[in-house]
């Protein structure tokens, strides 16, 4: 990190691919490995990681990050079944947080409204969409809503670890090194 | 197993669409007929597909019983409040047996196709997408990395938490404020580790004259062979009797 | 007061047809204020044992006596261990999250649940013991050198005031400058504190160096577990487990073969010049 | 004109602060100039900072020049249109063997120099064959390189670089990471492709026992040659290196030692052969 390549006038499309994937890959494993026990049962943190994918790196990489992060997760974890739903709603999830964080110059800070709002959108938006995933995977409405206090319980604590990292990356001066704008 | 990844993808496609539009028992029927004939000739044992229910077990249930209970119509049987019908019998039944087959048809392309292959597959489908100026290759590029670096992640994880843990870290216990907090020691690192990974192999990659898509040519280019196609006519077979039936009946 | 380890066996996926030893049979003790070098090649288990050490992996059987008592006895605090027997990963340095060095040192100490002006002090005392002065403090470990970075992370476990330090290869990765500025730091802390060391290396010259034992892995297994001169007597056996001895101890093997009379139990570079010199010596006596 | 030629090469780093405004500008090479031949094996030595992998990334044209000038393959790095041959003249293998394996396949990750130049399919297999034949990892390519060793994925590495037929190769302490035996089987590789295939190798690293075999050592210091000729004149001046702060092998400091207390010895010695020669002659 202390280098990192920046040839006059040439824009690295490389450095946005890894930076992407990598995203991608820490919101896989965070969804996969990273567990934390709340009520209700196991809590993943894949959704604090594309909080802070989207806000930190912004719309491209969190719809592709958020989208195929996760669903790579399902696939992997023998959900396969949920790939598809999975792609669609948290893609949407990246881009919404991305673009309502962002003010019209791409800026943003972590303790602004627009970030608590992108956070709540995103968040809200992940909830209805596996509320209806589950209700079409099912077939019934019913089973769909039952799922939602559990997502519900699951967002919240993902908020809270997103603005308590978010906060210590942006103070440790990050936002330096994303070449990404 | 030795079909081009792109027919799997689409043969997967075609049966999730099928099970969706399927609404009588002479659907399901084909279904289960294509499926399981699909699940001999891969020779994947069936005793590995099976396994891969086991995690929406619940959701089944929930939805079985739901269907079962609060679908109105004729009362077969009736107990306190609760009541089957024979509409609710039926519909709770479909449902079970379409989530079953999702999850079978789903699991049988994760058990026949690596991750690797599919992102060849979906890079090749997806191609026409580049005329609305969607970067299909980026796209797929992008996913090979991520697949490469998720086992490295994953270890990375254990290492990090193993450290801080050393350090007298508790990722356990505590109330949600401070089980947030206690991720700090953890995400940090890892997102700060993986800024450093893909800098570097950004770097790599430039070295290797990576330039993007354009003019690049395919160790491994993807082509059909007469299996893929045999596979196809039997899909599209597949699919014409789903809809005829579904529209005759 | 010790560390025993008694019969330890680790296995992966116990009870899996993909069961591997990790470990077997381990028996050994570390004395206080000892400085040990452990070696063995990459997988040879040497990194499973340390982690055993603190508690952070769990033998499948056996025990591990901290102190006299039994650290899978009921009622032991884990916690506690890992603040006694501080353990450095490999590449510590990747482990730092903080928005500052001082704040990041003072995790360690804060998890103990120290107050806050026992916290501050603990730092700055790991902080001093590694070199690293006020100036730093306020800066973000990320902007630091490769050398500091690891320093910094060095005291981050040195804040909780080990018993016993335990370093995995803490030199891999940097410059001869930053090797000895490491190793010269962790000598000073076995001299002057007293502190009980366990070397992880991969450099045998360090090894014969400083420690006043080694300990061999090979295979999940101890194979050797005496002083320098007397594992490295054994270099052909160590040699087969991937292993060496330091150069100057193959030089006095191969004078010797060639007739020059001279003791080959040598592993520094003092030790191999004052014997050639000895025997130079003698010879123009006669 | 050699392989790589600079002249008064100079590179600033500028560090920004957050609003992009210039903080601080740090010179990391100054004034190098330098030739080397087609064929050479060429060691750079130097401490963390002094400017040698700086100097690196210049060769592949990953970095530009401030002020001077680099030619890869006699091609001026600062005109954009060379940027793709400078790259295919010079390869380059880094430090860290995760971060520069871009397939989950060993044989593909060989492939990808080739894909990204357009080299055709046939022509891509043949070249993946060879060299993963040269660096001995052909029983490896079909396996995934998070299984391999360290040495193992910097062989992959080295293939991968070959894949693209370079005339040179910049390895940027590629052993750092390795464990001995790692070490000792990226060197040897390395020497082969030199020896065997006439690749120009330019080596930087810290580990002295794997330059004696160079035809020439550069040693930096603060972003400036300081020293500069074969390892045996290099390598008798210890004092100079340790100023440097560098280690000598194990062997040379014996004999430095040796020397310095009156016992006549040569004063550049690498092997312990050669040690044993000398001491011999004089106890005889």
């Amino acid at each position: 990190m202390e280098q990192t390549v920046k040839a006059k006038g040439r824009k690295s499309t490389a450095l946005f691919i890894c930076m992407t994937a990598l995203a991608t890959a820490i919101i896989c494993v965070a969804t996969m490995v990273i567990q934390i026990p709340i009520p209700l049962g196991y809590a993943h943190l894949g959704d604090s990681c594309i909080l802070l994918a989207s806000v930190f790196f912004g719309w491209k990489t969190g719809i592709f990050a958020g989208g195929v992060g996760s669903a790579m997760a399902d696939f992997l974890t023998g959900y396969s079944q949920w790939v598809l739903p999975t792609l669609v709603i948290k893609s949407i999830q990246g881009f919404l947080i991305a673009k309502i964080c962002r003010n019209r110059d791409g800026e943003f800070r972590i303790l602004s409204v627009r970030t608590a709002l992108a956070v709540a959108a995103g968040i809200l938006e992940m909830v209805l969409g596996y509320v209806a995933g589950g209700a079409i995977l099912s077939g019934s409405m019913a089973a769909g809503i039952a799922s939602a206090p559990g997502l519900l319980l699951k967002g919240v604590l993902n908020i809270a670890v997103f603005y308590v990292v978010a906060l210590t990356l942006e103070k440790s001066g990050v936002k330096k090194f994303i070449p990404v704008k | 197993h030795k079909l081009d990844p792109r027919t799997k993808l689409f043969g997967t496609l075609v049966l999730i669409a099928a099970l969706f539009a399927a609404d009588n028992l002479f659907c399901y029927i084909l279904a289960a007929v294509f499926l399981f004939g699909t699940i001999r000739l891969s020779r994947v044992p069936v005793k590995h597909i099976v396994k891969g229910l086991k995690p929406v077990i619940f959701l089944l249930l929930f939805s079985v019983v739901f269907n079962l209970f609060l679908t109105s119509g004729e009362v077969l049987v009736q107990f306190w409040v609760f009541k089957i019908t024979r509409e609710g019998l039926s519909r709770s039944g479909m449902m079970a047996v379409r989530l079953i087959f999702l999850v079978m048809g789903t699991s049988l392309l994760t058990f026949t196709t690596t991750p690797n292959q599919l992102t060849d597959g979906l890079e090749r489908s997806l191609r026409f997408l580049k005329v609305v100026r969607v970067p299909v290759h980026e796209i797929a590029m992008m996913m090979s990395i991520a697949l490469r670096f998720i086992p490295i992640l994953v270890e990375e994880t254990d290492k990090i938490m193993k450290a801080q843990m050393a350090r007298g870290a508790d990722f356990e216990s505590g109330g949600l404020i401070k089980k947030a907090k206690a991720m700090i020691p953890l995400l940090v690192p890892l997102f700060i580790s993986a800024f450093r990974r893909a800098s570097d192999l950004a770097m790599a990659m430039e070295a290797r004259c990576y330039h993007g898509g354009e003019g690049r040519t395919k160790m491994k280019p993807l082509r059909y062979a007469a299996g893929d196609r045999a596979a196809y006519l039997v899909l599209l077979g597949f699919l014409l009797c789903i809809i005829l039936l579904k529209i005759f009946l | 007061m010790a560390i025993i380890l008694e019969h330890v066996e680790y296995k992966y996926s116990e009870g899996t047809p993909m069961e591997t030893d990790a470990l077997h049979d381990v028996n050994l003790e570390i004395q206080d204020g000892e400085f040990i070098g452990l070696i063995g090649h990459t997988g040879s288990g040497k990194s499973t044992l340390i982690q055993h050490l603190n508690g952070l992996m769990r033998a499948t059987s056996g025990d591990i006596r901290y102190n006299g008592s039994s650290i899978y006895a009921e009622g032991f605090s884990m916690k506690e261990l890992r603040s006694k027997v501080g353990l450095v990963f490999q590449y510590p340095e990747h482990q730092l999250f903080e928005v500052d060095v001082f704040t990041d040192v003072c995790f360690g100490p804060k998890n103990q649940g120290l107050s806050k002006e026992e916290t501050e002090e603990r730092a700055k005392e790991a902080l001093s013991l590694v070199g690293i002065g006020e100036s730093y403090y306020k800066k973000s470990p990320f902007e630091l050198s490769g050398g500091e970075k690891r320093r910094v992370a060095i005291a981050g476990v040195l804040a909780m005031k080990p018993e016993v330090l335990i370093l995995d290869e803490p030199t891999a990765g940097l410059d001869p400058k930053g090797r000895d500025e490491i190793l010269g730091q962790v000598v000073r802390l076995h001299r002057e504190q007293g502190m009980t060391v366990i070397l992880v290396s991969h450099s045998m010259e360090d090894v014969a160096k400083y420690v006043d034992r080694i300990m061999v892995m090979n295979h999940g297994e101890l194979v050797f577990n005496d002083m320098p001169k007397a594992v490295f007597a054994h270099y052909k056996e160590l040699e087969q487990m991937g292993l060496a001895a330091p150069q100057v101890t193959y030089i006095a093997h191969a004078l010797k073969d060639a007739g020059f009379p001279m003791k080959t139990d040598v592993i520094t570079v003092e030790e191999a010049e004052e014997a050639i010199l000895c025997t130079l010596g003698k010879e123009r006596e006669k | 004109m050699g392989i790589i030629k600079t002249k008064n090469l100079v590179y600033n780093y500028i560090k920004r602060d957050e609003e992009e405004k210039i903080e601080e500008v740090s010179e990391a090479v100054k004034n190098v100039s330098l030739d080397i031949k087609e064929g050479e094996f060429v060691a750079v030595l130097g401490h963390n900072g002094s400017g040698k992998s700086t100097l690196a990334k210049h060769m592949n044209a990953l970095l530009l020049p401030t002020e001077g000038t680099i030619w890869i393959g006699g091609k001026d790095s600062l005109e954009e249109d060379n940027l793709w041959d400078i790259r295919q003249t010079a390869g380059m293998v880094f430090q860290n063997p995760d971060n520069q394996i871009i397939a989950s396949v060993v044989e593909e990750d060989v492939g990808f120099g080739p894909e990204n130049i357009g080299v055709p399919t046939d022509e891509i297999w043949k070249r993946v064959d060879e060299c993963l034949k040269a660096v001995g990892m052909s029983a490896y390519r079909t396996h995934s390189p998070n299984r391999l060793s360290g040495g193992q994925k910097q062989r992959v590495a080295i293939a991968g670089v070959m894949a693209m037929e370079p005339k040179c190769i910049v390895l940027d302490e590629p052993t750092a990471m390795l464990d001995p035996n790692g070490r000792r089987e990226v060197i040897r590789t390395v020497m082969e492709l030199n020896e065997k295939k006439g690749i120009t190798v330019i080596l930087i690293t810290h580990y002295m026992e794997e330059v004696i075999h160079a035809d020439r050592i550069i040693v930096m210091d603060e972003g400036e040659i300081v020293m500069e000729g074969a390892p045996e004149e290099i390598f008798s001046r210890v004092e100079e290196l340790k100023k440097y702060r560098l280690d000598v092998p194990q062997v040379t400091e014996l004999a430095y030692e040796l020397r310095k207390k009156g016992v006549p010895m040569r004063p550049c010695i690498l092997t312990v052969e050669e040690f044993v020669t000398e001491i011999m002659d004089t106890y005889r």
